[in-house]
């Protein structure tokens, strides 16, 4: 890793683990080869060692070396899940950037609206989650210089983490094999300082993802069926965002993220309840990037509000 | 004089092609599946020559991407199912598992034919594939990849694969059979060679996960003709179930690779050290440790795969389990050397080379085992590394050391001994120098299955090419001087090394029946220091 | 050289090895034929997890009253081969013969009577691949559970006729006197395959057909 | 590996009664399988399908299939594969059934 640049929080830590786990195997692989080496010279055929007294077995050493690497074993582990977890768990002040993969590209948007291609601008010291999907097969999300990587699922949401450190350009890769340009999915991440950053968002004037998404609800003719003066007993989607929905089939669930994702895709698989199974499903119709707009869309019009909502 | 005549050997009865074909002999059989898996290696390995010469500059400029893709996928399908699965247990399992136990032949003859008909039959699918422009998935199959996306041979490829597994049910169950029921008089279990309770721990890996493969594959083939399917997203099917799936079966194979090899090992050491092994039983169990918790770990291929978090915590600390058991069998070898009457013959370069590579191969299996380790390390180089470590540098080591040790016995011949020890120090060399900058490759971050790379990369990886040459050539001089000794070897006496082990009380080549007079076993395995 | 009956292969000393390594052979055979299906099995289970309404849903659509039919026809043909083979063992033959035959005729009662419900299902649209038209509620989701449905099935199927055929070749070697008291392995082994075969609808019939009906 | 039965052929064949008797027992299963998903019972209706099938199973296993005079051997290898399976449901099951919860959403 020597010359990979440590450019987020997690990197030196990630290191760290790495070079105490290299140091142990060192000690481990130097001492069975130390002894490999000396027996091999000491007893080769022809020396006149003593070869008198030797044993087959010895329980002492036998259990020796069956506990003491187990507890070695147990703390790496112990290390390494502690350090996972938090991996694995963004904190509740990071901002989210939606990452949609497809063969063989990555599209980046960013809550204000603005899009990229195989590029993604972060400020440094802000925690950012890579809220992601694909549209096609599995891809990852992979930026060595974090080193932080996460697959990118056909309909279904990943996510991932991370505080950048240092200023500069650091490589993205595709790490998941996903067919003929999989070397090429590639990018950059760029992370700027905050100032940079701001003049970098102002660059160009842009729609925010709600206000695109509102486009959309309007041109995919959802507004035809949930707005409120639309003839069809369709729910509201004011406030829907983060509450808790009874379904038809008698079970609840939060209305975050995925559950939009489905509602859109597959919305027959969940019904909320009151409400007749009509919504057709927009399975192949509408792009993953444009359902981020439409969920952001959907956000906008209030949230969390954590009262159930339902039809009647 | 009467006493010189001797039975005819099982290389003199029978010597026609088509008895060779339809033969019912075990010794044949394992002759037969060498042929066969040597020329599957060296395809294998001219696809790794070919990534190798595309690898050694960053452009993609000696093929195209596809080709490029297909290349690694056939180089990983030949390689794990139709060379490394069989090689050690079908070729000498096949030989040496009747002669070490004392029985004639192997509980179910026929079937045995039948595994390696179905081999050949399944090779012939997969090289059909090649042949009609290959597959593109990689070894691993993944979906939505392979059933909806990419437009290569799939179905082929995973009938081959799907045939192959088959052969190895059968053989599996074949060994398991034989070890239960067909040990001669006083061989116990406790008395049974680790080359055999290797094989019986094998079999049952083999047994218990292939079929889980086998129906695994057949989905993935009605999901891509039909269109409709489990692992497909837009039903709201899960492509990681079939992650799930692949590696129960997968992981377990990996041990099916090295098991053997562990056998190997252990009987060339205490030959060449002329002792007893440190610590028989805590060996034994170790085998069926590896065989049975092996199965419990498979998770650790998918840690970031978009598996839980907490189902990762599982598998992480399960691998960390399973090294317990390879700990326990690198010490016992070592310890073996102890007080040992050491002589450095080539099965022994090669043992002491898989010992060594096994180990840096297997510790690097546990940064991958720590999670938050793996998530840097997944899908790069560090992964390839880790692999080639193991079954390049450990399994294929040990295989040849095996070829070596019994080359006498199976052929009557003798291997001409410096040829081979030098051949064997070219290839610890040449492998490291392959294998070695890929470990720092993965640390640097360089993805895995990638035909172009970033120009910084390119250093380690000319040094990578470069080594593969080497190891190329030390791969073709054993083919060579082996061939050249069946006609000029020295002839072999019955016990060329002085070891102990049935199989060595017979002649060399053996009798069709293996045994003139039924052996009948009195002590424990290794008895060196006895007189 | 001891004696050695005309029946024992050259690699066994004698009669009971080769018994002893035939069973365990078969056996061994078995449970890898529970992991062939336990795929199935596994895969039901964990898309069942994810749907559970759906699965209810395709479960209901089943024709529960032909499923519990099959299952008592296949059970009533465990227990003919089973008497099939003590028949054997205590030296009968015509009744043994006859038992197989009935054994392979139940065999393809069941495969009948799951014939009729194909063609029900197929009027119905509910095959994926070939004739799939739902569009309730659970539609989509629902295809995973006949997706399943039908490999499972098919694949049993498959088990069954393979079954129905090596009964049928048994009756006729127990009629043509090839088995004895003291040698009907082959016999012995067929039964214990088509058990197996047995076993796998028993668990297959709850999972498939009985959910979601309360 | 002695049995204690002829050599050449199975344990002592059980009586053509006891064949009679475990089937009846397996049709009485089945009718109180399909009688019991019927009863809303919730969660039970599950554990009550795959109860009856295990006891169906075990029926077969053990009498028409002779497990129970038979070796031990062959009782482990019996069970060997049903074990297998659970592991592979239940390994599988600890990602499937945790995915939605904790931090990641
Ligand atoms: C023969 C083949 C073989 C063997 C034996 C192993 C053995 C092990 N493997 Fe490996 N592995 C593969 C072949 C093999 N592997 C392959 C082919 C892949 C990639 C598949 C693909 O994606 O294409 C892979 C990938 C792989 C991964 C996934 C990487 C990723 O894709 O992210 C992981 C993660 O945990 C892993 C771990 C391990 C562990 C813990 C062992 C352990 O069993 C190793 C145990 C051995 C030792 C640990 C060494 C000896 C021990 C000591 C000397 C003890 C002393 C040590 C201390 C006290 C510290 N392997
Ligand atoms: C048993 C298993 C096995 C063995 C023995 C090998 C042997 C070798 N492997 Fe392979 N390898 C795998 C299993 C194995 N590999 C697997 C499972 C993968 C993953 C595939 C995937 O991602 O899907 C992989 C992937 C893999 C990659 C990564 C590709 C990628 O991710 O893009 C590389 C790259 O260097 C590589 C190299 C090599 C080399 C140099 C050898 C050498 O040891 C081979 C040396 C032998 C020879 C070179 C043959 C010698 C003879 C000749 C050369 C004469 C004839 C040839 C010509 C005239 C050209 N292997
Ligand atoms: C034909 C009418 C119709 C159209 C067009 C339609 N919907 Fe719906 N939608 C419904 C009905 C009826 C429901 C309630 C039943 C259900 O959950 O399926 C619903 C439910 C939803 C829900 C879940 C709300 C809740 O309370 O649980 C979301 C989110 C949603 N729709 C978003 C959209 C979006 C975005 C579009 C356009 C891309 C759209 N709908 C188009 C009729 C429609
Ligand atoms: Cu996208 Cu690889
Ligand atoms: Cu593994």
């Amino acid at each position: 890793m020597s010359t990979l640049p440590q450019a987020s929080t997690f990197a030196g830590r990630v290191d760290g683990m790495f070079y105490a786990l290299l140091a142990l195997s060192g000690v481990v692989v130097l001492g069975v080869f130390v002894a490999m080496i000396w027996f091999a010279v000491k007893y080769r055929h022809g020396t006149a060692a003593n070869r008198k007294g030797n044993s087959h077995r010895d329980m002492g050493l036998e259990l020796a070396w069956t506990l003491i690497p187990l507890l070695m074993f147990v703390g790496i582990f112990a290390w390494s899940v502690k350090l996972w977890i938090e991996l694995r768990t963004p904190p509740a002040d990071a901002s989210t950037v939606y990452v949609v993969a497809r063969q063989w590209m990555w599209k980046v948007q960013h809550p204000d609206g603005r899009r990229e291609i195989n590029t993604l601008h972060v400020p440094v010291g802000q925690p950012i989650r890579l809220v992601m999907i694909s549209e096609d097969v599995i891809h990852s999300f992979y930026v060595p210089a974090f080193r932080i990587k996460q697959d990118v699922l056909p309909g279904r949401y990943t996510d991932q983490w991370f505080t950048a450190t240092q200023p500069g350009t650091y490589d993205l890769f595709c790490a998941e094999f996903c067919g003929t340009d999989h070397s090429r999915m590639g990018g950059s991440v760029v992370v700027m300082n905050m100032a940079d950053y701001q003049r970098w968002l102002r660059g160009e004037s842009h729609d925010g993802l709600a206000a695109q998404g509102a486009a959309l609800f309007r041109r995919f003719g959802c507004s035809g069926c949930h707005d409120p003066a639309a003839g069809v007993h369709a729910p509201d989607l004011d406030g829907l965002y983060g509450s808790t929905v009874p379904l038809a089939d008698g079970t609840q669930v939060r209305a975050d993220d995925r559950y939009i994702h489905d509602s859109i895709v597959l919305p027959l698989s969940q019904v909320a309840a009151g409400y007749p199974p009509v919504m057709p499903s927009y399975q192949g119709r509408i792009g993953e990037d444009d359902i981020l707009a439409l969920t952001a869309y959907i956000k906008s019009r209030g949230a969390t509000q954590e009262t159930p909502h339902a039809g009647q | 004089m009467p006493g010189n005549e001797q039975a005819p050997n099982y290389l003199q009865v029978g010597t026609t092609l088509r008895s060779w074909l339809t033969t019912h002999d075990h010794k044949k059989i394992g002759i037969l599946y060498a042929l066969a898996i040597t020329f599957f290696f060296f395809l294998g390995g001219a696809a790794a020559a070919l990534i190798r010469l595309e690898l050694a500059t960053p452009a993609g400029d000696l093929m195209t991407a596809k080709t490029y893709n297909k290349m690694f996928t056939f180089h990983g399908v030949v390689m794990v199912w139709f060379f490394l699965i069989p090689s050690i247990p079908a070729t000498l399992g096949n030989f040496l598992l009747p002669l070490m136990i004392g029985a004639r032949d192997v509980a179910f003859p026929r079937l045995n034919l039948l595994s390696w008909y179905l081999y050949i039959g399944g090779g012939l699918f997969t090289v059909a594939c090649l042949l009609m422009g290959g597959v593109d998935t990689g070894w691993t199959f993944y979906t939505p990849f392979s059933t909806m996306f990419s437009n290569s041979h799939v179905i082929l490829a995973v009938v081959g694969v799907f045939i192959v597994g088959f052969s190895s049910i059968l053989t599996g169950l074949n060994f398991i059979v034989t070890v239960h029921t067909m040990r001669t008089r006083g061989m116990t279990w406790f008395r049974l060679p680790l080359f055999v309770w290797s094989m019986y721990g094998v079999s049952l890996v083999m047994m218990l996960a292939t079929p889980v493969l086998a129906m695994t594959l057949v989905l993935i083939a009605v999901e891509r003709l039909g269109g409709v399917g489990i692992f497909d997203p837009a039903l709201g099917g899960d492509p990681v179930l079939f992650q799930h799936f692949f590696w129960f079966y997968s992981h377990p194979a990996v041990y099916i690779m090295i098991l053997p090899a562990m056998g190997v090992v252990s009987e060339v050491i205490t030959a060449s050290v002329r002792r007893r092994i440190f610590g028989y039983r805590f060996m034994v169990y170790s085998i069926l440790g590896i065989a049975v918790v092996g199965f419990t770990v498979w998770g650790h291929h998918m840690f970031v795969a978009g598996q839980s978090m907490y189902a990762s915590i599982v598998f992480s600390i399960l691998s960390f389990i399973i090294a317990v058991p390879s700990a326990i069998k690198v010490f016992n070898w070592t310890a073996t050397l102890y007080k040992g009457d050491i002589t450095f013959r080539a099965p022994m370069i090669y043992a002491l080379g898989f010992v060594g590579l096994f180990m840096v191969g297997g510790l690097t299996g546990l940064f991958l085992a720590a999670t938050a380790l793996d998530v840097n390390l997944t899908d790069t180089y560090f992964v390839v590394a880790h692999f080639h470590y193991i079954m390049v540098g450990g399994a294929v080591m040990a295989y040849l050391g095996g070829v070596h040790f019994w080359w006498p016995k199976i052929t009557g011949r003798m291997y001409p001994e410096s040829w081979a020890r030098f051949a064997a120090i070219v290839m610890f060399f040449g492998f490291n120098l392959t294998f070695f900058p890929q470990f720092l490759l993965g640390a640097e971050g360089m993805p895995r299955r990638y035909h172009e790379y970033p120009a910084k990369y390119e250093l380690l990886n000319v040094l990578s090419s470069a080594g593969a040459s080497l190891l190329a050539l030390a791969y073709l001089l054993p083919l060579g001087y082996l061939l050249w000794s069946l006609a000029r070897g020295g002839k072999a006496p019955d016990n060329p090394w002085d070891a102990r082990g049935l199989e060595w009380e017979t002649s060399s080549p053996p009798p069709p029946g293996n045994f003139l007079v039924q052996p009948e076993v009195e002590g424990g395995p290794y008895a060196y220091e006895e007189p | 050289m001891s004696y050695r009956a005309a029946s024992v292969q050259e690699q066994f000393d004698d009669a009971s090895q080769q018994r002893e390594a035939s069973m365990l052979g078969m056996w061994a055979f078995l449970a890898t034929e529970v992991l062939f299906f336990g795929v199935l099995i596994a895969a039901y289970t964990l898309c069942r997890v994810r749907f559970p309404e759906a699965f209810a849903a395709g479960s209901r659509r089943t024709d529960v009253v032909l499923g519990t039919l099959e299952t008592a026809v296949l059970l009533a043909s465990s227990c003919t081969v089973a008497l099939a083979v003590r028949d054997l063992q205590l030296g009968g033959r015509r009744a043994a013969m006859w038992l197989l035959v009935a054994t392979a005729a139940l065999g393809a009662t069941f495969l009948c009577i799951h014939g009729f419900e194909y063609v029900t299902e197929y009027r119905e649209g509910l095959i994926p691949i070939l004739h799939y038209a739902q569009d309730g509620p659970e539609a989509i989701p629902m295809q995973l559970f006949f997706f399943l449905y039908y490999v499972t099935t098919l694949f049993h199927g498959l088990h069954v006729t393979i079954g129905v055929v090596l009964l049928l070749v048994m009756a006729w070697r127990t009629r043509r006197g090839d088995f004895r008291p003291r040698y009907h392995t082959p016999v012995e082994l067929s039964a214990l395959y088509w058990h197996l075969v047995d076993i796998v609808w028993i668990f297959v019939f709850p999972l498939m057909y009985l959910v979601g009906r309360a | 590996m002695k049995n204690s039965h002829t050599p050449a052929s199975g344990p002592r064949p059980p009586s053509l009664s006891s064949h009679l008797k475990v089937f009846i027992a397996l049709l009485v299963l089945l009718l109180a399988s399909v009688g019991t998903a019927y009863i809303p019972m919730g969660p039970f209706n599950l554990a009550s399908n795959i109860g009856i099938a295990v006891a169906k199973a075990l029926l077969v296993l053990v009498f028409f299939m002779r497990l129970k005079t038979d070796s031990p051997l062959l009782r482990i290898v019996a069970s060997i594969g049903f074990a297998w399976v659970l592991v592979l449901i239940g390994l599988s099951l600890t990602d499937i059934l945790t995915r939605g919860i904790g931090p990641v959403s």
